[in-house]
């Protein structure tokens, strides 16, 4: 197949999938055409829909390619929307759970209550409310505990192409040692015990 | 309350994101925290809370204790027989939790960057979410173990007595009969006790139940006048045949 | 508004409206930009998308416009759309049914009816119509009434690798407790208080 009606074809069946296509589902449709072809006409696709003339785009979100209008419309389409996406307020200890679980998966209840220091069972219980976190059978350990992980829902609520597409740990440990270990007026116990107290910034004091 | 450094009583959502805002409103470094200190901070902030009469949780308990058992390993001559370099910083364990905890809230902070550059997208399946077809959910395990609890925890409705009452087996309707019998001082119309099975199935039930009682002489049915009304009586055997090892056997049947 | 944008955005408005977009209704939310322009605008963007490389295409229908396929893919997507197999959605009865089912297995009819409190009738046939529930005999009981379990399909759709790795009512207890801790807006995350850090209580304020 020449490569715009193949294009033409992806765009098509994209379209019309209510759920991220993924490239096997494509390889099934349209068997004759190499899985690399696909591969270059879809890659093609994506960076097409990037123009500035174009108001939707093809994505890669949840290991599937989609359409969706891009984010610089969003007041003008909102209005013509009926209503309101269903918006995902999250609180802040759910998004950490969920942090937790996006990088530790499969994760246990008792493995997220050590990092976080609070029991996580209601925020847990509203990420399997809302579907971003799903079970993940049980631990072969004591107890056979239920694994967690996060869903599909989860990537295509957060536009992630996969769970891997996360930044990685390492950057945000970077991160903290920076800004907890770098600080000036460090004053620990080593130092003269005189000097730490003093050194205190008086924060809230009125 | 000097040593607290906010005169907010702020809230924190767990011990250790209180140990990371001491740290930070201090501009301590992480690596070399000065313990006595913050466990003084620490209990000074659980001690307010108790005056606000604030229950505290277990969590922020046991991260007490263990503040009050560094500060005290802290306290002890280093180890004599250790090597140079080898006693372990007491601090150790804690600083690393306090780390991996901050990480994960930068990630979170992430997380939600992108939930709200996504959220200003639109899909057709996000249309098509509000129409949803015939009111059905795509489901997950959690919501069939949801489903299941909440089903478990509603009170049964009149229909719903009415049901349970027609499904039960021949052993437990011959408990049934009994009760009424003892509720009535021992003497019940028939058709009253027909009247409360009202479906096929339990009538059916309640038939060969009696057909039991009667055979083994523990109930006995009498008709004052023909076509009169026919009412159950205990009989004879009536005591024997409910005795506890019957009463135990039904039991195990209606459990 | 420069043409591509203007064209992107009215791209964006045709593709996330259920109904076919009139220019009257673009004019609405486009107030700024001249009718005419509109109306130029539109045009370039039919012509656009009738490019060999698209495969959905901006047409003038019922007095309004609208995406759709092109025809020429009529074929292949509606062979793609068949091979979908789509998520799993149930009523709530019909989950309620089936939760009754995974949990107390093998069980009949008269029991899902007495522990419901409604007819589950209707609802069973769905669930033996979509593979997720198959019969188990008869109950040796009065009546012998028909016995149902959940079926291999079953595991499948929800991920288990065996019946024994269904999470138990208590693993749930908690997690559920938590929940309709939260619909009350208790919050009931951990003491000393409900929310989000940036909730301060001035109680402490002397």
């Amino acid at each position: 197949m020449e490569r715009d009606p193949l294009k033409a074809l992806l765009e098509a069946i994209i379209y019309v999938s209510e759920e991220p296509v993924t490239l096997d589902q494509l390889q099934k449709v349209i068997p004759d055409v190499p899985r690399e072809e696909l591969r270059a006409a879809l890659g093609e696709l994506v960076a097409a829909s990037q123009a500035p003339d174009r108001g939707i785009e093809v994505r890669q979100i949840a290991g599937g390619y989609r359409l969706s209008t891009k984010p610089e419309h969003h007041e003008a389409v909102r209005r013509f929307v009926r209503s309101q996406k269903p918006p995902l307020r999250l609180s802040l200890p759910a998004l950490e759970t969920l942090a937790i679980i996006a990088y530790k998966q499969p994760v246990t209840l008792p493995e997220i209550h050590a990092i976080r220091g609070v029991d996580p069972s209601s925020a847990l219980a509203t990420l399997l409310d809302k579907g971003l976190v799903v079970t993940a059978g049980r631990k072969q350990c004591v107890g056979r505990p239920i694994l967690y992980r996060t869903s599909k829902e989860f990537l295509i609520r957060f536009g992630l192409k996969d769970a891997s597409e996360l930044p990685t740990l390492k950057e945000f440990e970077e991160l903290a040692r920076a800004t907890l270990g770098e600080m000036e007026g460090a004053g620990g116990e080593s130092a003269p015990a005189s000097g730490s107290d003093e050194q205190a910034v008086e924060a809230g004091n009125a | 309350m000097d040593s607290l450094p906010s005169v907010q009583l702020e809230v924190y959502e767990g011990p250790l994101d209180l140990l990371l805002d001491l740290i930070r409103k201090q501009q301590l470094n992480i690596f070399d925290i000065p313990i006595a200190r913050i466990t003084q901070q620490y209990l000074d902030y659980l001690h307010r809370l108790e005056q606000l009469n604030i229950d505290i949780a277990g969590d922020f308990i046991l991260m007490a204790a263990t503040l009050i058992q560094i500060k005290s390993k802290m306290l002890l001559p280093p180890d004599p027989l250790a090597g140079p370099g080898q006693a372990e910083d007491p601090r150790t364990d804690l600083v690393a939790r306090l780390l991996e905890h901050e990480k994960f809230k930068s990630a979170a902070q992430m997380l939600q960057q992108k939930q709200v550059l996504e959220q200003a997208t639109w899909s057709r399946p996000d249309l098509g979410a509000f129409a949803d077809e015939q009111g059905e959910l795509v489901v997950t395990l959690w919501d069939l173990v949801k489903a299941f609890r909440e089903v478990l925890e509603r009170p049964p409705g009149p229909a719903a007595l009415e049901i349970v009452r027609e499904e039960i087996t021949v052993a437990e309707m011959m408990e049934e009969v009994r009760r009424a019998l003892r509720e009535s001082q021992g003497s019940v119309p028939l058709l009253d006790l027909c009247r409360r099975y009202p479906h096929r199935r339990g009538l059916i039930a309640l038939f060969l139940a009696l057909l039991e009682l009667v055979r083994l002489e523990a109930v006995i049915a009498v008709q004052a006048e023909l076509f009169g009304p026919i009412f159950l009586r205990k009989h004879k055997l009536f005591d024997v045949v409910f005795s506890d090892d019957t009463a135990a056997q039904i039991d195990q049947q209606y459990n």
